[in-house]
């Protein structure tokens, strides 16, 4: 599968995605930068994290706008995958192509630790390799992790099935200690109506690999590119 | 560019409306009257104001190092890894694979008391600027900070201020802060002390030199505009005779992370081309330092168009130009006629990027602005011949009575003594800090603060590179010699501790007033025990920096030569962490205990006593238990690892209970200890150095013996890992607490203490 | 033409910010505060330019980039080529 | 009372989000956008106080908190008790 990584001046875990894709999933990458107006015929785009121009205004905004994101916004109409890791995640709601904001952490402070999430589902492609309700140890390092929206559609997205990974704790319950940035009904991560665009804010990219310590992540992108690791029997 | 016609220094008119240089004003500017004298000596003429401005920032302690030159001489600084020591922007070791790695340490000390957010931020985006300039991709950095009681004026804002401003440079770089150190002491009420160090790779042949040639050679600025930022020296020269310049304050240094971010990227691209000569960031003392330090380097001479300088606001003078300290600028000199090259690499990322001027045959510098000549001088006496200074040296009048063995309290109650040390700011959890430190940015990070040392994977090799950042300044206050040997055994044994091999140091020498001869002894001794102790170890010492005049009416810093080390783990094979892993696992405690308190943490921090002997210590004991640690470690056989430094024994054996508290692992609950040992219940608190904890399975504790017999170390089996609470039996009295409960001590200490 | 712009979190949502601004204020001896809110100002030069062109092009500035209207909200005000020269006193404050 | 405050960095000083910021509403075709400051602004509601010892109050508050004055100015000004309903639009904001 060929694989896009996003490059927007101020993206800083571009590479590191490119590693996993590349080195640990032996996949055909490439990089796209912001100012490209084709995808070079990619069939999987990620947004990676990093401080977009800068983030000055708002983690996204203004790479929201950059001209790549115009085939990025038609890749994705027309059913194609695209996943936004932090602040890829934030990129995505700035250009409505996910629902809601991501907003300062309730503490103000930025915040580097491992999370726990529970996958909510797994009957997507994206979740594919995990069980439902399986407890993943993420690590996140963001800012504005801090996921708003108004009550009536968090409802809705509830209602949809749009949240796909939630802040737990290590026995994966719900649990407000463990979500360190504040976020609405714990929402780690959600995909859009169709299910071919899913946002994040914990890093997958930075736990698939052993010498780190941690593989947990692996399977957000082995779901995507290894269709044959898809778990069988999946609540699909 | 076509370069100006010359004009001889004779005829260099002063540019209009600059006063007249009088030694009054040279002085303002930090001049002697025999550096003025000097000045004008090879001048042959009275200075231009922009001249002296030149002059004072080449001879500035900063730039020259003319105090500490003639010690830091003693520095063992070659060895067989060493592609590069000090004397470029940073230096070069041989990591193997075909590797290097790039690192050094700065100090952005008197910044961050003024604005500690910005003052920090820029410190962090200096050093990667040094270490990016020699062509290597900055993949970790760490902070050693020094902080004064919390209660001082200002220190709980200045503590939020830095740590907020390294976070947020780091982050935004993208580049992991993994690891560093944090102090509180009263000696830095009014200086506090932010060392930044930040270290690179890149492939061996791909390394970038700032050394200027080939006359005729265009020079290139790119990055940001030129703004007022940090010209203090402008602002009290200009009052005099410039209305306009009443408004203008000193200005703070503000960093754009963004732009070094793009900086960075541009900077590694251009050098994929062969157009570039040589390239230097701009630091401390802008254009002046980076252009006069390049060419004297190539011993060549260049000629400066200020009016290509890319400005922020118009209406800058030579003089500010020349010395404005605006951040993320480069300067590069590339081949003739191919500037366009580099100048569309700057461009596709952003950045501006001009021709400013171009070297030149022969030894002068000629500096122009709107068609005058603001400045013409010869290079040499500037920079490499700069005055140097060997100062008086005095030994300080009462350390002897500081010296002297103080009267050591006996420890009644071991379990509320470990409680209570737990509970101080100096000894809790830094992890309020590190939090807002991304540790696990670019993938590498295999261990990250917390701690003995940090480790990263090597992309692409089996390697593993580990770093760490000593040093105890109330050592070093009780005696500076023992003090820099102790920062350098630290670092040593930290390295060892997670199975890395020492490879080279960096320093960041932080002290008081050299001209106190007290001070420069302070400095002297200092110097010569890390250099002792480099010797032994056989590091090398391959960058540093210089910190002086920390001092505040009067009043010095303690003596802080911080060190920090770099290690090469060849295979990381499965790594021991610091703290306790599996119940079960059989804990050995390597080194014996020689009673020692002298500036102690139980001393000073809970009995107000800093006085007496530091604990000595043993290189040869140091070597030996390192090398067993790597050996153990190499096998696999160790699942924790954890040297004994502040707070002894009973420090050590709590901070590794603790560290495998929460999260979902097997310590979650929190894994105790059960410790026996021959030792009085003060004696859990002694801080004899040149031990370490290790816990192995019960299968392989035999060869851990065997491996200590062999290389001399003592070997003690104490205890054993396992249930939920440290219980250490001591002659006549036990320590006994549920690790929850120190963890929780240790854990909310710090953000108690801050109050955020 | 200068715009001068302030961007407020909508009143439906939490502003955690503005919060945390009031609490530090009580705690250093500002107990009248009430209600904090915290946002972002901004100020663009638009040169020569009618008022009412310039309401709607700064309001086209807003939507697409400076508020992110999910959940902020904003207000626009343009004003004369004045200089807004610095301000740092109270009573200069007020005058403007 | 309730005080508006604005905060700006020091115009001398490097303002690294606002040229970020014109940049952007440039390159999405603001193309007369010249200068651009980003500061912060907050309401902060002060109860039943006079005009003049409010400013003197807010000021205090800047001088300790609000602000960091090495590097930012402040602007206060004070208004009566309307409460400041939502702005969405252009039209509105002007008449604030
Ligand atoms: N300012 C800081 N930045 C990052 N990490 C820090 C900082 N201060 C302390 N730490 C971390 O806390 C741990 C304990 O620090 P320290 O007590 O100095 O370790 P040691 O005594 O082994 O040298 C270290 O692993 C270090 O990485
Ligand atoms: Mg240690």
């Amino acid at each position: 599968m060929k694989c896009g990584v996003v490059l927007f001046p101020g993206s800083n875990c571009d590479h590191d995605v490119y590693h996993v894709l590349k080195h640990v999933l032996e996949q055909d990458v490439v990089y796209l930068w912001h100012e490209e107006t084709t995808l070079k015929g990619c069939d999987f785009i990620v947004l990676p994290g990093g401080w977009s121009y800068g983030d000055y205004l708002r983690g996204g905004a203004m790479a929201a706008l950059s001209p790549v994101m115009q085939s990025v916004r038609e890749h994705a109409a027309k059913g194609g995958p695209v996943l936004g890791i932090c602040n890829g995640f934030q990129v995505l709601t700035e250009a409505r192509l996910l629902p809601g904001a991501l907003r300062r952490n309730r503490g103000l402070k930025f915040e580097c630790r491992d999370t726990y999430l529970r996958v909510e589902r797994n009957d997507l492609d994206f979740t594919s390799c995990y069980r439902q309700g399986q407890v993943l140890r993420l690590p996140i390092a963001h800012g504005e992790g801090n996921y708003e929206h108004f009550p009536g559609e968090l409802d809705r997205l509830e209602a949809n099935r749009q949240i796909v990974f939630r802040y737990v704790a290590p026995s994966g319950e719900v649990d407000d200690a463990w979500n360190f940035n504040g976020s609405a009904r714990a929402i780690a991560g959600i995909v859009n109506e169709a299910g071919n665009v899913l946002g994040l804010m914990p890093h997958p990219e930075r736990c698939a690999e052993e010498v780190l310590g941690n593989m947990d992540g692996l399977g957000l992108f082995q779901g995507l590119v290894q269709p044959a690791l898809r778990l069988v029997g999946a609540a699909r | 560019m076509t370069p100006p016609s010359p004009v001889s220094p004779k005829t260099a008119p002063p540019a209009a409306a600059e006063p007249v240089v009088t030694e009054q004003l040279a002085r303002e500017h930090g001049l002697t009257g025999e550096e003025f004298a000097r000045l004008l000596g090879f001048l042959g003429r009275n200075p231009t104001l922009t001249e002296l401005g030149i002059t004072s920032a080449l001879w500035s302690e900063h730039c020259s190092y003319k105090s500490s030159k003639v010690y830091l001489r003693e520095f063992p600084t070659s060895g067989p890894r060493v592609l590069q020591g000090p004397g470029e922007n940073a230096g070069v070791v041989d990591i193997g694979h075909g590797w290097v790695a790039v690192f050094k340490m700065e100090s952005h000390n008197h910044p961050s008391f003024i604005e500690p957010f910005q003052g920090a931020a820029t410190g962090v985006g200096g050093i990667l600027r040094d270490i990016f300039t020699m062509g290597a991709r900055p993949i970790a950095c760490m902070d050693s900070l020094s902080f004064g009681e919390l209660d001082a004026p200002r220190m709980r804002s200045l503590i939020d201020g830095v740590v907020r401003g390294i976070g947020t440079y780091g982050n935004c770089m993208g580049i992991p802060t993994v690891g560093g150190e944090t102090r509180f002491h009263a000696g830095y009420n009014q200086n506090i002390l932010v060392n930044a160090f930040a270290l690179g790779v890149a492939r061996r042949e791909r390394i970038f030199k700032a050394k200027a040639s080939g006359p005729g050679n265009p020079i290139l600025y790119a990055g940001s505009r030129t703004g007022r930022d940090g010209i203090h020296g402008a602002s009290m020269a200009s009052e005099s005779f410039d209305a306009e310049s009443q408004k203008k304050k000193p200005t703070v240094q503000v960093g754009d992370p963004f732009v070094e971010k793009i900086l960075l990227e541009a900077c590694l691209e251009a050098m994929r081309s062969t157009a570039i000569v040589a390239i230097q960031d701009m630091g401390a003392a802008g254009l002046t330092s980076s252009i006069f330090e390049m060419a004297a380097r190539g011993q060549i001479g260049f000629v400066l168009d200020l009016d290509k300088v890319p400005l922020r606001e118009p209406g800058l003078s030579a003089y500010e130009m020349m010395l404005s300290e605006s951040q993320e600028r480069m300067v590069l000199v590339v081949k003739r006629g191919r500037e366009e090259e580099i100048a569309r690499v700057y461009r596709k990322w952003g950045l501006e990027v001009a021709t400013v001027g171009e070297l030149r045959s022969g030894s002068r510098a000629e500096i122009r602005h709107r068609g005058k000549v603001a400045a013409e001088m010869p290079i040499a006496p500037l920079t490499d011949d700069a005055p140097v200074y060997e100062r008086p040296v005095a030994m300080p009048a009462d350390l002897a009575r500081r010296q002297q063995a103080p009267e050591v309290p006996e420890v009644q109650n071991p379990t509320a003594t470990l409680e209570a040390l737990l509970a101080t700011p100096e000894l809790a959890s830094k992890e309020w800090i590190w939090r807002q430190y991304d540790h696990t940015v670019r993938t590498n990070t295999v261990i990250g603060p917390g701690g003995d040392a940090a480790v990263l994977r090597l992309k692409g090799t089996p390697s593993g590179l580990a770093m760490t950042s000593d040093v105890n300044p109330v050592y070093c206050g009780l005696d500076p010699r023992r003090g820099g040997m102790q920062a350098v055994a630290e670092a040593v044994r930290n390295l060892a501790c997670v199975g890395a091999e020492p490879v080279g140091v960096t320093d960041c020498l932080n002290f008081g007033n050299p001209e106190n001869p007290e001070i420069l002894w302070q400095f002297r001794e200092a110097v010569r025990g890390i250099s002792e102790a480099c010797r032994a170890f056989e590091v090398p010492v391959i960058s540093g920096n210089v910190s002086l005049y920390n001092e505040t009416e009067g009043r010095s810093i303690p003596p802080t030569p911080t060190v920090a080390m770099v290690g090469v783990i060849d295979n990381l094979g499965e790594m021991p962490v610091a703290h306790f892993r599996k119940a079960g696992d059989r804990i050995v405690l390597l080194g014996k205990d020689r009673a020692e308190f002298g500036g102690s943490v139980y001393l000073r921090l809970l009995h107000g006593i800093e006085q007496g002997m530091p604990p000595a210590v043993d290189l040869a004991a140091e070597a030996r238990l390192a090398r067993l640690l790597r050996q153990a470690i190499a096998g696999s056989a160790v699942h924790t690892a954890h040297d004994l430094s502040e707070g002894g024994l009973a420090l050590a054996l709590a901070e590794s209970c603790i560290g495998g508290f929460g999260g979902g692992n097997e310590g979650a609950a929190g894994l105790g200890a059960r410790i026996e040992v021959d030792l009085t219940p003060l004696d859990l608190f002694s801080e004899t150095q040149g031990r370490a904890l290790v816990a192995v399975a019960p299968a392989r504790l035999e060869r851990l013996m065997r491996l200590a017999e062999e290389n001399g170390v003592p070997a003690l089996e104490v205890g054993e890992v396992g249930g939920t609470d440290l219980v250490i039996a001591a002659d006549g009295a036990t320590l006994s607490a549920s690790v929850a409960r120190l963890h929780e001590i240790w854990s909310t200490a710090l953000p108690k203490a801050l109050g955020f | 033409m200068r715009a001068k712009v302030t961007v407020y979190p909508r009143r439906e949502i939490l502003d955690p910010q503005g919060k945390a601004i009031r609490t530090a204020l009580q705690r250093i001896g500002f107990a009248e505060v009430g209600e904090v809110r915290a946002g972002k100002s901004f100020e663009i030069d638009l040169g020569p330019v009618e008022p009412q062109a310039a309401a709607e092009r700064v309001a086209a500035m807003c939507e697409q980039l400076l508020a992110n209207t999910v959940v902020e909200e904003y207000a626009i005000e343009i004003v004369g080529e004045a200089p807004a020269g610095a301000k740092r006193s109270a009573d200069e404050g007020k005058t403007s």
